[in-house]
């Protein structure tokens, strides 16, 4: 097992790993911009390493200064958590040309998984259902034509390089789809540096769910079951559970056997999340995959009872699945997570400031994973992502009362927080019968505006 | 208390209100400080301030230590300034600090065995190359961003630094 | 203590008042300071000697409702000063406040279309039974514990009453 | 299932019981001293009634407040917690005359508990095992001799009425005897106002183990197995866990059944837990059983799955345990409790007063049962525990590291905690090892001691 090592990350997602470590004997060097001086991840690492100044791209995002960090602190290995560094294939190259062990695939893996037609055709190739599309690159708007004859509309052009939304346009017809794909072209190379497109049939109405995987260095690899991450507004994710309603154990076992398949030809190793969009009749369609441990780990591990981020940091370091997970995974409860953001109620904007008063629920099913305190300040420079409040029951309503109980107990004041739209949103009837898709809040947030007009009518 | 301490606790309270902190702890035993400051709005901003002009005191504890623990409820001092407070404050008031632009290894010379780029007593200019801080095997020239002369270095060669750690203590002219 | 020894004392205390010091602790064993600027300081001490004088004030809202949210870091009020706050404090300065010192439901008069055993503007001696609160069936005689003029009920009949509510605001004789 | 609850109780068991009966849609009303006034109890029941000064002999223990408050808020049952009122068998009478169910056991049932040599008596009668010693009330010196003769020295001398260690003498030879006798009878009738005296066989290094049990008003009876509490400090506990390293599962089978028999001839209701003393050789004997719920109830929860807080809510309503357990109790893992006391660490006396920085550790396997907060205040009138920290993890060793991080991250300023106490157990050979017995404390201080002299040497 390593000896020290590097968490390349801030927030709750270093507080994580740094427990992960303390309770695998690992001794832990936590890295630092300015503004995170007081940081908890900071406090309770064994080691703590000024980078550089607030700005994540001066701090965090600079290779040359984690990777001096790393040196100086002799680690055997870096922890990128998730965001920041944690998908940067050149960062995975320059650890391994420092020997510095990389927690997470090759890069060879990660950037194939970055460039999001490539690996929509390895995952094809590999019998991973993927929607109907094109086969690779359109090399202009005439390909693009055929492809969405055959496809069928309505279609999405997607950036090959993209992320974010960026590069992408909804197509309904023939007649929409020249004028779309030079917007969508010139979004992209503008965005990415490359305006290559692909499409893909569009799916009106879908859910997103996503399956989580392990894999070792030795060829075996473990499919943990689904998250089902549908709630989400502007493609972030606001609640995410597991199991998913929609996912039943035979369907579970499918793309389980499959994935398992798939990525081993691929040769991936450590933690993964295979995303899929599922459609109106229930079948699932690859979208992509992301080579990290993510933000909504913890639903699985309280119905797997798997530690995925100690499972990481052994695989890295050697071990073989059948050590870590030596039993069949069985799966118990439900377990859902809110995600608690500092940011304005209604616009969303972030809301940075000292935190005045902090109180965290807990008791019996809750899991509340955050690194910040009372007093602390939540500098502005970063994402709004304060905490994760994760409940766990027997099943889904249980877990479901608990986190109504427990947001109504979190007590958070100087700053605003999606806390108030959680206990709305667990007020839904549409959410509590499990009827949502990717739109919900949009319809949420609708129904939510028509009441408010007809209360002040 | 003797005038001495009355005097001292004097300047100190000065020193305080100066700096609008508003409440101030000191333990000898471990030493310890805590620091608060007067108005809730007082950001992250400042305290690194203040965290600059402790760090300006000669301190020899700079390294890389395991951080000294403070309170979660204190916006409390940076890792460097554990031993940096009993030093007389004023006395190093118009002192300017060359800090390490980046994390690394400190070198007082170009390799083993040569001369230092600077001793203590040196006159320097702004821009002279001070020392090297050696990451990723490249060895970067640190230059002094200003003119003066070199009171004190702060780091021993072969050192690791962070970013923004003290290096030279320069009384300018 | 000797002379020299309080003179020093009284300058100590003269220059912590001129720049408005509101806690200072010297330790002299392991060398311990500890300064805090007065404005911050609203302990819970104060708070809660303001919150016992805004209970003293008339407050209609004194029935048994959900509690208000107090912050948790707030040492904060009572459910009964919610709306109390409102009312001027000085008014009420020299009024007595006679609090149930029991758990109940309480009653004007002795049954149902009696008399009330006091109203409004009755001078009351001390010891005069002022009210019945009815806990478990029993039926309990208040009495009043100062002599004066009743100056407001603060509880309407059959309502339910905490231990420690304000019953009725004398005004002293 | 009940509409409103009126908790009678205080600290973190008050906030445990009202999140029950949030996670159920019940109503809940707190109760409160003065002392209290600013409680988490207070502030998160949906209504708070102050019921006396800060004594609890005048505000929680007053049985006339609480039931005026109960009458007064109009709640259709009392939840005990655990210590003050919990059994006090008059209290559960003066319920039922007010037409307020008590959740519990029938008055009849705690009172029969209360009183140890008829609880000894009756257990026996059904068959669990008990210790050697007398058939009830030893009418005198010479009695007590007989006795001693057939159980064999060493015997201990307990009082009937007793509880806390008061009455109690362990007797070692016949010569002792006499004099020993009149010292418990004094005492006992000083203590208790009744000097009745029994006897056991003593055992020198029992283990403290205990086996809950949840019973329905239908005569359902279900055990769900043991919690081992052998680490305390002058008969209080300090650190619980579960599963007993010392109970494997042929045992908990059998003293499940014979529990389950016992305790429906008893007529018992609600949750309890029956303690045992297991001597050098495994056998378990019955000392007495406790009629409410435990402080260290979360450990079984962790491991069963099952929330015997819900359960006691639901059984009182009526409901059948075959509706609220529907299936098989499955123990999975391990977890371990420690009591966070607000304690100065070397002199046990209690430290009151305001916590100035309260950080709680959180993440993966981490339960914490508290209702203080930062800036809360810690009143010198009642007991001195302040927290519950509770960890899971797979087997013993992840649920100690996970222990041992979580400490780590557990701040408390301003006040002195057992905190720094419970670091220094977790890191003892023989605790790592289950090496221990109810004098592990005494010895691992005298180990600390003699420690401390060499090293000053």
């Amino acid at each position: 097992m390593f000896r020290k090592v590097l968490v390349a990350n801030r927030g709750e997602i270093a507080l994580r790993v740094i427990s992960a470590c303390k309770e695998l004997g690992i001794r832990t060097v936590a890295v630092y911009s300015e503004a995170d001086r007081n940081s908890l991840h900071v406090r309770f690492a064994d080691e703590a390493i000024c980078i550089g100044p607030s700005r994540a791209s001066e701090s965090y995002l600079n290779v040359p200064a984690v990777i001096s960090a790393a040196e100086i602190a002799d680690v055997d290995a870096i922890h990128p958590g998730y965001g920041l560094l944690s998908e940067n294939a050149n960062f995975a190259e320059v650890c391994r040309a420092s020997n510095i062990k990389f927690i997470g695939p090759p890069p060879e893996v990660t950037r194939l998984m970055g460039e999001k037609d490539r690996a929509r055709q390895a995952m094809r190739r590999a019998k991973v259902p993927i929607l109907p599309g094109s086969d690779g690159i359109l090399q202009s708007e005439g390909e693009a034509m055929e492809w969405a004859r055959t496809v069928g509309y309505p279609i999405i052009l997607k950036a090959a390089a993209g992320g974010g939304g960026r590069g992408m346009r909804i197509v309904r017809s023939n007649d929409e789809l020249p004028a779309l794909f030079q917007a969508a072209h010139t979004e992209a190379a503008n965005a990415f540096g490359n305006g290559d497109l692909y499409l893909e049939k569009f799916i009106e109405r879908p859910r997103h769910i996503e399956f989580q995987v392990l894999a070792d260095e030795h060829g075996n690899i473990l499919s943990l079951g689904e998250r089902e991450c549908s709630i989400q507004r502007r493609h972030q994710k606001l609640i995410e559970e597991a199991p998913s309603l929609q996912v039943n154990t035979k369907l579970r076992e499918e793309i389980g056997k499959t994935l398992r398949r798939s990525l081993a030809n691929i040769g991936y190793q450590n933690a993964g999340t295979v995303e899929f969009l599922m459609d109106e009749d229930g079948s699932l369609h690859f979208i992509e995959m992301n080579t990290r441990i993510q933000v909504e780990h913890p639903v699985t591990e309280f119905i797997t009872g798997v530690d995925l981020v100690k499972a990481q940091l052994r695989i890295a370091a050697g071990e073989k699945l059948s050590s870590i997970i030596p039993d069949p995974i069985v799966l118990r409860g439900h377990s859902i997570e809110c995600r608690i953001n500092a940011e304005h109620p209604e616009k969303f904007t972030p809301s940075a400031g000292k935190i005045t008063a902090y109180n965290l629920p807990g008791g019996n099913g809750v899991r509340v994973d955050t690194a910040q305190y009372a007093e602390g300040v939540v500098p502005p420079y970063y994402d709004s992502l304060i905490a994760k409040l994760i409940t766990y029951g027997k099943d889904r309503p249980e877990a479901m009362a608990r986190m109504s109980r427990a947001l109504e107990m979190f007590v958070v004041e100087g700053i605003h927080t999606s806390i108030p739209l959680h206990r709305r949103i667990l007020q839904d009837e549409d959410f509590k019968a499990g009827r949502f898709d990717t739109k919900f809040m949009e319809r949420f947030f609708e129904r939510e505006k028509e009441r408010g007009q007809a209360a002040s009518q | 208390m003797n005038p001495e301490d009355l005097k001292e606790l004097k300047e100190l309270i000065e020193f305080l209100k100066d700096n609008q902190i508003g409440e101030f702890d000191l333990d000898r035993g471990d030493l310890k400080v805590r620091i608060k400051f007067a108005h809730e709005s007082t950001s992250a901003a400042d305290l690194a301030g203040l965290s600059r002009m402790l760090n300006a005191t000669p301190a020899n504890s700079l390294v890389l230590q395991p951080v000294v623990s403070p309170a979660p409820s204190t916006t409390a001092a940076a890792p460097a300034t554990a031993e940096a407070v009993a030093a007389p404050v004023d006395e190093n008031a118009c002192l300017h600090i060359v800090k390490s632009p980046i994390v690394g290894t400190f070198y007082e010379s170009p390799s083993t065995g040569m001369q230092a780029f600077v001793k203590e007593g040196d006159q320097v200019e702004n821009g002279q190359v001070l020392c090297i801080v050696e990451a990723m095997k490249l060895m970067n020239e640190i230059e002094s961003d200003a003119a003066g002369e070199i009171v004190k270095r702060l780091v021993a060669t072969g050192q690791p630094v962070e970013y923004g750690q003290p290096l030279f203590a320069l009384r300018l002219r």
